[in-house]
């Protein structure tokens, strides 16, 4: 087992108590806990350097502008794009997929043509979109998921025509692990020239990502579920997709030129980030992808498969539950979402909490896949590199609780 | 008592297993329903009143073992009461359940204190996010009560 | 003189020096420097109860959401707004002018209807503008300033008529430290049942700030201008504008359920904040409100009017400089531009940077500005709390000796 | 001799004060237009050209006294020369000013090295951030030549 566990001491939280007992921390697909070595940088940035960017030319906002383009430099590279200017800073990912919906599908879209998403979308990659049929009369077109939890591709050939102008799909689920099948959407949706976005916001954190051999036209993401500051996430796109779109904020920094009633704008990325950016949350991101390049993606990856597969084994041994994802630990994500016989998710996360163990319940911002699943809620442990195997232990002991405090033999 | 033993006392878990009165009513009756955004619990109620009393009741919804029960244990109590009568339940349940402040709820002497099994929801005082689970029904009702009287 | 030296001890940056001299912070208006009681609480969220909020029912999420909660009350009653709820966090003023330029303008603007701005506006309170202009055909009209830099109402009474549905001014501007007639322009405005916007940007962090006292219908400003961190802003709006109001963003939090093709949004605030928000940002401006209390915004004004009024009379003694804004040091804001002979602002800037003293050149995002006082770009000191008479002599000396450099007797 | 000293030597501030060259050209030219978007300076050139000799430039704009010296200088040193050799000094310039790696820019060896008065624009080096504004004259010029190249 790939043991990662010396990291744990890189994490002030695990200090922590809940409920009397060390935290479990099981819920890094909402966010993830933070390293000191990002803490302290933003912490240094705001103590030393602390200015804004691009603008004047003095010491500090020098400094502070070239920490803020090496942090996109650094972001760019660990998706590997060819060049820092494909990055755009945003909030998070939801602001991305916005801007994306609204900057490329709003000029470019129009009653009649088509997006393809799937059931398992995050609620951040299908309102948007349905923000923009409103305005757009487009239609959206949902592929489904088959029962082993994977995107149903058996009827794509015949959904795919020219009115299909985006395909939209989730690089990984964050309820129930699945991988998007980018590659075969991309190949697909190329034949018809459609453009395909991937919500990365669970694949960038979890492994390896080349936005070069994917290639997607538009990749998104978020620093806080990779070991970053809140704040912060990226939009990666295609130069040529970059140029097309417009901008969808206006403000300082993103203009060349601003008249009375006609502005121009500054180049790619800089049209897109109108405004102060969130300049120390971009350096914070900039470390945590410094951390977790030293570790290495592949290293991730594999300790979060180990660390699925075991927890997939032992909740198998619990009676009466329920897993709601793909059975193969190598072939999906660390999310697990799962049922305990007729306990309600908030009692199990109520139970567990009680045992120091921080899982999800809801909906997990996924209600369309709520309905496909046909359950109102599901309960959700999800791992990251600081996981280790006692954690998935504490968990069946809570949930063996569970059982019991609702009567159920264990 | 472990607190959690406390929040899942049996009788709890009896009416989260056999919810009372659910189902919808026919004929005239009064119709509310209310949702827990952050969690999503749901819950639905179907009052029947002739001349001021609640005559019947009937619940739907689909949430937590503390939603479900409160809304079932909620029907118990107020069927066969005044409009005003379930108003003075509401308050001393929201007493007693912390949510409003005041005088002490149980307090025998008080008029509309008999609680019934609903005592049993005291344990959900040390979970303050699960205190809006057991509200939930009691919102309903009041928005169901409100709209007779407006 | 209101005497708040002894703050600088809280700002750790102020243990730098510049190009060999201790820093003197004349950029303020850009971004402010940060006191440790707000970077601490940054620090302390990530290392002790960082989690995602209004999700899941675990302790760690449960004090999250609390402290961001609480962050908004305090923000809120800041500003005096009635409620918490009329107070919806951003990215900073950018994105909370956009919001409102998209979200209620989009929807309530059409063809011919008018938006008074005024030529001292700030990029971001104009370009949004334009780019509701290009897709509803609005037009927009622009006050201008007299020759005492205050904005000109001497056309209002012409200008209002029911073609006017916005008037959006910045309430003190970040180049001629301008006040806006905020409150003449919300009576005007009335009578013609046109809404009034305030860009508080340069408003909130350095005097006190009423919106039930104002009575205008939005009002905008950014946490990094306030001591807070950057990535963190807020929109107030009034109850019934926020009603009407559309999202600009969907995704997640945002909603109260989703469907495939349909969904509705959850309340106000939270309708207007999709997606994971600047959690560890909204409790460390939360901070900055705390510290900002304590010493008391009349201190605050009070201390920048005394400072602003060093500076203009000892401004006053350098031959050839020109200040560009008015000269009653009680009736402006702290932001201070001025020209010096023929030497370029970056030239001022450059030479200041090595005397460790760091001001800003350029067009300060204000370009309409700039062709209204025909000038390509001033230099600028802006003041702040933890700035002294001190700072202004070290000013003083550095611009002497850029006159020396340039040639010029000094 | 203090680094400012150096950045603003007599020979930069007589071309920012007087600066050869100012206007535009009539008749047959090329004309190209830079501008520096973080600080706003702005610098536009008209080149004439006969038989690939560069016979006459004008330039216009505004900006700091290192852009609009740098400006000045160059024209000085391109009028008359062919476009290749102006591409060389180009490159010995952006050598000079550490844009671009490559030997010693100063060898008097080496062709077009020639830069005269260009050489006091070397105490820009130590101010980083005031380099583009050096540069600003000559991204310009390259955009003229690539012009008549294509
Ligand atoms: C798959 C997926 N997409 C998008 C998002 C939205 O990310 P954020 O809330 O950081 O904008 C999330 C986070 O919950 C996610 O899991
Ligand atoms: C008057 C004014 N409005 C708006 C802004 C934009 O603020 P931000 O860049 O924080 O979004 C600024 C900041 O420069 C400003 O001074």
């Amino acid at each position: 087992m790939t043991d990662l566990s010396h990291l744990r001491a890189d994490f002030p939280i695990f200090d922590r108590e809940i409920n009397g007992h060390p935290l479990v921390y099981l819920d890094s697909a909402a966010t993830t806990q933070k390293p000191v070595q990002v803490i302290d940088t933003v912490d240094t940035f705001y103590r030393t350097m602390n200015a804004n960017v691009h603008r004047g030319d003095h010491t500090l906002s020098a400094e502070a502008t070239d920490a803020y383009e090496g942090a996109r430099a650094k972001v760019a590279s660990f998706i590997n794009a060819s060049s820092p200017n494909e990055l755009v800073f945003s909030r998070g990912a939801t602001t991305s997929l916005n801007h994306i919906a609204y900057g490329w599908g709003l000029n470019h879209l129009s009653e009649g043509d088509r997006v393809v998403l799937t059931v398992m979308e995050h609620h951040a990659n299908v309102v948007p979109w349905q923000l923009v049929a409103r305005h757009t009369g487009i239609e959206l077109v949902y592929l489904t998921l088959d029962d082993q939890y994977e995107v149903d591709l058996s009827g794509l050939d015949d959904l795919l025509d020219e009115r299909v102008k985006i395909v939209a799909v989730s690089g990984m689920s964050n309820v129930t692990g699945t991988l998007g099948p980018v590659r075969a959407l991309v190949e697909a949706a190329r034949s018809v020239g459609a453009l395909v976005i991937v919500d990365a916001a669970q694949l960038v954190p979890h492994s390896p990502a080349d936005v070069q051999e994917l290639d997607a036209d538009f990749l998104v993401f978020s620093g806080h579920k990779m070991l970053g500051p809140t704040g912060i996430g990226a939009m990666w796109g295609k130069p040529e997709r970059l140029e097309e779109m417009e901008p969808t904020e206006g403000g300082g920094e993103m203009i060349s030129d601003v008249g009375l009633y006609e502005s121009r704008w500054a180049p790619v990325p800089h049209k897109f980030e109108a405004g102060t950016p969130p300049i120390a949350q971009a350096i914070g991101l900039g470390a945590a992808v410094d951390y977790l390049s030293a570790i290495g993606m592949e290293t991730v990856r594999d300790h979060e498969h180990e660390i699925t597969g075991y927890a997939l084994k032992r909740l198998a041994e619990i009676p009466d539950l329920n897993v709601y994802g793909p059975s193969d630990p190598t072939n999906r994500g660390g999310a697990v979402s799962f049922s305990l016989a007729d306990i309600h998710a908030h009692d199990i996360a109520t139970i567990l909490d009680q045992h120091g163990v921080e899982v999800r319940a809801g909906h997990h911002c996924a209600k369309p896949l709520m309905r496909h699943l046909q359950v109102p809620a599901t309960a959700r442990a999800s791992f990251y590199l600081y996981n280790t195997t006692d954690d998935v232990d504490r968990l069946v002991e809570g949930l063996l609780d569970a059982r019991s405090l609702f009567g159920l033999g264990t | 008592m472990s607190s959690l033993d406390e929040l899942y006392r049996q009788v709890i878990l009896d009416h989260y297993r056999n919810p009372r009165r659910r189902g919808s009513l026919s004929g005239p009756h009064i119709h509310a329903e209310g949702m827990n955004p952050s969690c999503g619990d749901e819950f639905s109620l179907d009052l029947r009143i002739d001349e001021g009393v609640i005559t019947d009741a009937a619940i739907q919804g689909q949430g937590c073992s503390i939603s479900q029960a409160s809304g079932s244990m909620m029907t118990d109590v107020i069927v066969g009461k005044t409009i005003d009568e379930a108003r003075e339940v509401t308050a001393t349940f929201k007493l007693m359940m912390g949510i409003d402040e005041g005088e002490d709820p149980l307090d025998p002497e008080r008029p509309g204190a008999v609680l019934g099994d609903l005592e049993a929801l005291q344990g959900v005082k040390k979970f303050p996010v699960r205190i809006k689970c057991a509200d939930l029904p009691w919102t309903t009702l009041t928005e169901a009560l409100d709209r007779i009287d407006a």
